[in-house]
């Protein structure tokens, strides 16, 4: 089976890379394109630790071909921060101490960007339900809300 | 990580051919096929990706019914306005289907094709009465959602043939549905128990049509006809209530797994019917 | 001082001592001494607290003339 | 080295200890950068997979490579042969005693495969695609034997035996016969049957636990690499190199100081990662090729191959007055310890009754070995099951006496000065604080609906300190660096370099923390048994001493008088001296920019092994609602308070807390082993091995109760573990109390509180 190009946008980026058919998209991004940040939890989208944001649509990427990226637009968390300036996000997990291990870390991030890129204003018991699908076996959630809801306060401050 | 080919056809006919191919498998979101291709529980010999099929993807409205291209992903079915108030009931069994990351890939097909007895959406679609538009190397042909799981993982499509568009049928005024399921979480969890229920009622809340499915309590998704039957002619009061548990609870061929038992399974059915009915009910204008 | 009853398989019985020993180090071989294997058994596999302190290594902790000493199993943790 | 230290009388005096910095290591974290164990990559590395028996209990007759190693891009295939048989000797290096010869059969089987995912040989190739294939070339004949997993069931005289020369440990007279119990023990007080004579109530039960996982999101994972001259070098994400780098020694017959081993980012630990799996087998197979080799375990390896904690039997009887004193109590409990010996019923016998001061008591304890992974540690081993059973057992006895759950705990609690059940007098303990924090907290008084219930309950765990080092080196510039030799899991760099910060009166920014690998700091006992910031803090304080003392004697030598007319504060040297009048303050950047005029560079060591880890107890209380139709549990509220010593960190100490309780509500609620009739695991992924998820869980309450620990320089007592020990019994006592049926064998599913609730209908 001979391998199969793929050119893709990657937090804005232009890539190309050769993947095998079997290869998810998960797979491409760390062994191909050297992004670590996501992570393989459990290889079934039961964790979510592997969650990026494809065409605008939060997905997991391992549960995602690496050869239907071809042609879209992919955000990971190496794409969050701006720069050397973190995400209001980013930040606020760093205030609240919202990480431990901080594995599941990068996946509740794109979680939680794609949450309020949608609703930027959303309700404990939303923002509860919408990381549903992001395991975090440290911290018990709390303050991952927490932190969740405080950069969506700010987010919404800097946009009056 | 098995070797197949990836194929993606732009036009209906080009994946049916390509389907044909001996050991081909039909790609839509994958949240189902990827984890049984990762576990090699399949070693397809080519893999063939349906979204980029005209009418494979998108929403439409014809003649008052809906169009939904059966590669849809859950979370478009859940922000299209129109649908959600014309059809609460198959939507959220849609968008219950795994995580918000499932739901930016899973679609209606993959949830019909991949005949999970326990498939959140197919409760929802078979009392729905969802036609499913079917695509093949003979051609096009229509078949009611109940038709499609033939067993746990086993389809009634001939080889070549794949699911291109789920038709919902006009709904007259006063209708509704709507879908429940038992899981032990609050999320994540393949459904214990599913139901689904569709009414009609006429001005003075009396039912006139009933469609009753039920999901993981026998090897598919089942209508149920004696629990449709069972308010037909009713308003949604005690003795018709129950009359639905017992049909529900009647019609349950479940197994004993590791998300439940036998008895519980069966026990559920009639709660979860019963709820469903009167969020159906209540939907489409009735007071309980 | 206190030994706990698996001590029976050396001391043929009482598991309670009155020794003269300012370190933990001393009460070992004096136990070791009278009870040949003793010693070595308890360093192996105890703990020792002393006066309600836990010492997990505790050769060179020190003995008040009428501390308390008790050999508990050692504790890992998770 | 002494490690007594004088605390400062005062908290007010304290800047740093007891803030909420932002953590030195987040900006890694919360960019992608940091990288875990899965994440490193070295040139020319091979991909190592592992072979596991599809068997539960079966003898390894033959494994026939032949095939496989002709597979194109194969470079390695070891098996047990490539492992030396190790005498039976005890070591002390990692958690618990382990026996290395077990230790070593369980990173590779030998003749017997004793659990459906036991591996039994390894391969190294090119490509993963390769790897899998030489996997499935490789011809193992099994001769299948009966298997067992219940522990009960595994107990039974015709129990098939797991290893012939395994004779009971811990009886009155020496068995003639092999079993599968490997130890007995027992803990006792008083005179048990005048206790329970004394008795106006007595409640006796049984209470059943299944085997759970740590669950941590971070699968093993490692990159091993074997020099041709020897020098071995492995990068892994575990709780402590140093115990890697012990075992990996051990099972392979190396000198240590062949090997080093660099800490990755772990990925979440709990205990599950304070052995070795991967290590060992990527070392063998780099040695065999040559080649670096990179190991990474699926999610299901990680289910059916590394250790989940013991599946348990409690049987409980507590005698008390009519006033609720308790007279008596007598537990039994047998514990599976998987595939081999060593189980954590010691742990659990010991922290059974450790809240209460019964008089009459005696406490037994079975490690039984079973067809399953090898048991490993899970945060407070054994305390949660033992707790389960005892803090169950002391709802049911509240109940019959009428008397208040918590007043209950009140009369019989612990304090200082009493004799702690499993030996010595306690002191600076905050049991009865705690009690009085839950009875007076919000939720306890807020009132219940239909269908709702509420549950209470106490834990208790040692702590531990043990052997650890720290260095601090001041730079040029004035900062400075701590280097400790403790995997960071959940923010234990932020307090090390908050305590060196106040020790050397700066600024925490200022104090770079590091975790070293084996060759560049000393000897330090694993992170686990909630010891870091008790021992490992303890290290860094008296380095930073030893550094604020060297400053001074800098500062003395340029301003040449006496060393003792100098003082430190606020990061600065002060001049006592009238005669110098009013000499500037020599701050540290100051000092260190004359380092090379004063002395040279200024850095310290210090190695120790910290006695008097002070215990912590734990007091939980839990509101659920439950759907009497479907059984369905919702955890309505939970605050859990908690004898913390002193919070160097007050974030991440609430995050132990909540993180503990996450895992004891998954543990009593959905969470569990489920095994076929063949002895398969049928719920080896995170789909039907069901952890708790965000929508599951209300905002956990964390109430911090700082009675202190003279044995640390701030007051500090483990954390980590304590916040796991109470809630299984909380949510069960809440159940119970919301069905009015006692619940007694976890995991609480809706099918299990439909079929009680039925039952209770008649």
């Amino acid at each position: 089976m001979s391998k199969r190009h793929v050119s893709a946008i990657v937090n804005g980026d232009p890539v190309e890379f050769l993947t095998d058919p079997g290869m998810t998209l998960l797979d491409a991004l760390r062994d191909e394109l050297d992004l670590t940040g996501s992570k393989e939890g459990c290889g079934s989208g039961d964790c979510g630790a592997c969650s990026v944001i494809v065409d605008g649509r939060l997905v997991c990427s391992c549960l995602m071909l690496a050869a239907e990226a071809e042609g879209r637009r992919i955000e990971t968390i190496e794409g969050l921060a701006h720069g050397s300036e973190l995400h209001p996000l980013q930040q606020k997990f760093l205030e609240h101490a919202a990480l431990q291990c901080g594995f599941c870390t990068p996946g509740v991030l794109m979680a939680s960007k794609a949450l309020l890129d949608a609703n930027p204003d959303p309700s404990e018991s939303e923002v509860r339900y919408w990381l549903a699908g992001n395991l975090c076996r440290c911290t018990g959630y709390d303050k991952i809300i927490r932190a969740v809801m405080d950069a969506a306060a700010d987010m919404r401050q800097a946009r009056v | 990580m098995p070797q197949f080919d990836y194929l993606a056809p732009s036009t209906a006919e080009e994946a049916a051919r390509a389907l044909a191919i001996t050991g081909a498998r039909a790609l839509a979101g994958g949240t189902d096929l990827l984890v049984q291709l990762r576990a090699g529980r399949i070693a397809p010999a080519a893999i063939v990706d349906l979204k980029r099929v005209p009418g494979a993807t998108g929403i439409r409205e014809e003649s008052g019914g809906f169009v939904i291209g059966a590669a849809t992903s859950g979370a478009t079915i859940g922000e299209h306005a129109a649908l959600v108030r014309a059809w609460p009931g198959v939507v959220e069994a849609a968008s219950l289907i795994g995580s918000t990351q499932v739901q930016g890939r899973a679609t209606l097909a993959g949830n019909l094709c991949n005949a999970s007895p326990a498939a959140d959406s197919v409760p929802a679609l078979i009392a729905a009465r969802a036609i499913c538009v079917i695509v093949g190397p003979a051609g096009r042909r229509e078949a009611t959602a109940e038709t499609i799981a033939t067993g746990p993982g086993k389809t009634s499509l001939a080889p070549g043939e794949f699911v291109l568009e789920i038709r919902l049928p006009k709904r007259p005024a006063r209708a509704s549905d709507a879908y429940l399921r038992l899981i032990p979480r609050t999320e994540m969890d393949i459904a214990v128990v599913g139901a689904g229920v569709n009414l009609v009622l006429d001005g003075a809340g009396v039912i006139t049509d009933a469609h009753v499915a039920l999901g993981a309590v026998a090897p598919t998704a089942r209508l149920v006809p004696e629990a449709g039957a069972a308010l037909v002619g009713h308003k949604l009061d005690a003795a018709a209530l129950d009359r639905l548990d017992a049909a529900a609870r009647a019609a349950c061929q479940p197994i004993s797994d590791k998300r439940g038992t036998i008895e519980y399974r069966t026990k559920i059915a009639g709660v979860l019917a019963r709820r469903a009915a009167v969020i159906a009910y209540q939907r489409a204008g009735g007071r309980v | 001082m206190i030994a706990p009853a698996d001590a029976r398989q050396f001391t043929g019985g009482p598991a309670e001592f009155d020794i003269e020993a300012d370190t933990v180090r001393r009460l070992v071989s004096e136990l070791d001494r009278r009870y040949p294997g003793l010693g070595d058994w308890l360093d192996r596999r105890m703990a020792v607290a002393i006066d309600g302190e836990i010492h997990q290594d505790a050769w060179t902790s020190t003995l008040a003339p009428d501390s308390e000493v008790y050999f508990i199993p050692k504790i890992g943790g998770g | 080295m002494s490690d007594v230290l004088d605390r400062p009388d005062t908290d007010e005096g304290l800047k740093v200890v007891g803030t909420r910095p932002i953590r030195p290591d987040g900006a890694d974290k919360v960019t992608g950068r940091a990288l875990f164990g899965a994440d490193l990559i070295m040139p020319g590395q091979l991909v190592g997979k592992v072979l596991r028996s599809p068997h539960a209990h079966a003898r390894i007759v033959s494994i026939d490579a032949k095939k496989a190693r002709a597979l194109p891009g194969v470079k390695a295939i070891i098996t047990g042969d490539d492992f030396p048989n190790l005498a039976d000797e005890f070591h002390d290096g990692g958690e618990a005693a382990s026996n290395l010869r077990d230790l070593a059969m369980n990173v590779m089987a030998r003749d017997k495969a004793l659990y459906d995912g036991h591996a039994v040989a390894a391969v190294a190739a090119i490509s993963t695609a390769i790897a899998d294939e030489a996997l499935a070339l490789i011809n193992v004949k099994y001769e299948v034997l009966p298997h067992v997993i219940e522990v009960e069931a595994a107990m039974a005289a015709d129990a098939p035996v797991l290893h012939p020369h395994m004779f009971t440990q811990g009886l009155d007279e020496r068995p003639s016969l092999p079993s599968n119990i490997a130890k007995k023990n027992k803990l006792a007080r008083g005179d048990l049957d005048a206790g329970f004579a004394e008795a106006d109530v007595v409640v006796e039960a049984r209470y059943e636990t299944r085997a759970v996982h740590q669950g941590y999101i971070e699968p093993h994972a490692c990159v091993a690499s074997w020099a041709a001259d020897g020098q071995c070098n492995v990068w892994s994400s575990s709780q402590g190199q140093f115990m890697v780098r012990t075992y990996c020694a051990k099972v392979l017959g190396l000198e240590i100081s062949n090997i080093r081993v660099t800490p990755a980012e772990i990925g979440g630990g709990f205990g599950g990662k304070t052995t070795v799996y991967l290590e060992p087998l990527a070392l063998a197979l780099s040695r065999q090729s040559g080649h670096p080799v990179k190991m990474v375990m699926s999610r299901e390896e990680v289910f059916r191959a590394t250790g989940p904690t013991s599946g348990g039997v409690i049987l409980v009887k507590l005698g008390a007055k009519s006033d609720g004193t308790l007279t008596a109590a007598d537990v039994e409990m047998k514990f599976q310890a998987g595939a081999f010996a060593g189980s954590p019923v010691g742990g659990a016998s010991m922290t059974a009754l450790a809240c209460y001061d019964i008089p009459n008591f005696r406490i037994t304890g079975w490690d039984v070995v079973t067809n399953s992974p090898k048991v490993a540690a899970y945060r407070a081993p054994g305390a949660p099951i033992s707790a389960f059973g005892v803090e169950s057992a002391m709802d049911e006895l509240a109940r019959k006496l009428g008397i208040d759950p918590i007043e209950l705990r009140e009369k019989n609690g612990v304090k200082n000065g009493t004799k702690a059940s499993y030996g010595p007098t306690f002191a600076n303990i905050g049991y009865l604080e705690t009690l009085a924090a839950i009875k007076n907290c919000a939720q306890y008084s807020e009132p219940l609906g239909p269908n709702q219930g509420r549950g209470v309950a106490a834990g208790f765990w040692f702590n531990v300190g043990g052997e650890s080092t720290a260095a601090v080196h001041i730079n040029e510039d004035g900062t400075a660096v701590v280097v400790t030799g403790n995997p960071d899991i959940g923010g234990s760099r932020a307090s090390m370099a908050m305590m060196a910060a106040e020790v050397l009166g700066v600024s925490v920014e200022q104090v770079r923390p590091m975790v070293a690998d084996t060759a560049s700091i000393g000897f330090s006992m694993l992170t686990g048994g909630s010891r870091t910031t008790f021992a490992t803090g303890m290290a860094v304080v008296q380095a930073a001493e030893k550094i604020v003392a060297e400053l001074k004697r800098r500062a003395a030598l340029i301003w040449d008088v006496p060393a003792d007319q100098v003082s430190w504060a606020n990061g600065a040297a002060i001049c006592q001296d009238e005669a110098k009048g009013a000499a500037k303050p020599l701050t540290l950047a100051g000092l260190a920019a004359q380092s090379a005029r004063t002395g040279g560079p200024i850095s310290a060591q210090v190695s120790l092994n910290a006695q008097g880890a002070g215990p912590g107890f734990g007091v939980h209380v839990c509101d659920v609602e439950i759907d009497p139709e479907t059984g369905h549990v919702t955890v309505l509220r939970y605050t859990a308070a908690q004898d913390v010593g002193k919070a160097i960190h007050p974030s991440y100490v609430e995050g132990q807390i909540q993180g503990g309780v996450a895992q004891g509500v998954g543990w009593a609620l959905n969470e569990e082993y489920i095994f076929d009739r063949d002895g398969k695991m049928e719920n080896a992924g995170f789909l039907d091995y069901r952890v708790p998820v965000a929508s599951d869980l209300p905002m956990i309450g964390a109430i911090l109760i700082e009675v202190a620990n003279p044995r640390h320089p701030y007051g500090a007592k483990g954390v980590g573990e304590v916040p796991i020990v109470p809630p299984l019994a909380a949510v069960a006592n809440a159940v119970s109390a919301a069905i009015g049926v006692r619940m007694r064998d976890l995991p609480l599913s809706p099918p299990k509180i439909r079929a009680a609730l039925d039952a209770k209908a008649g």
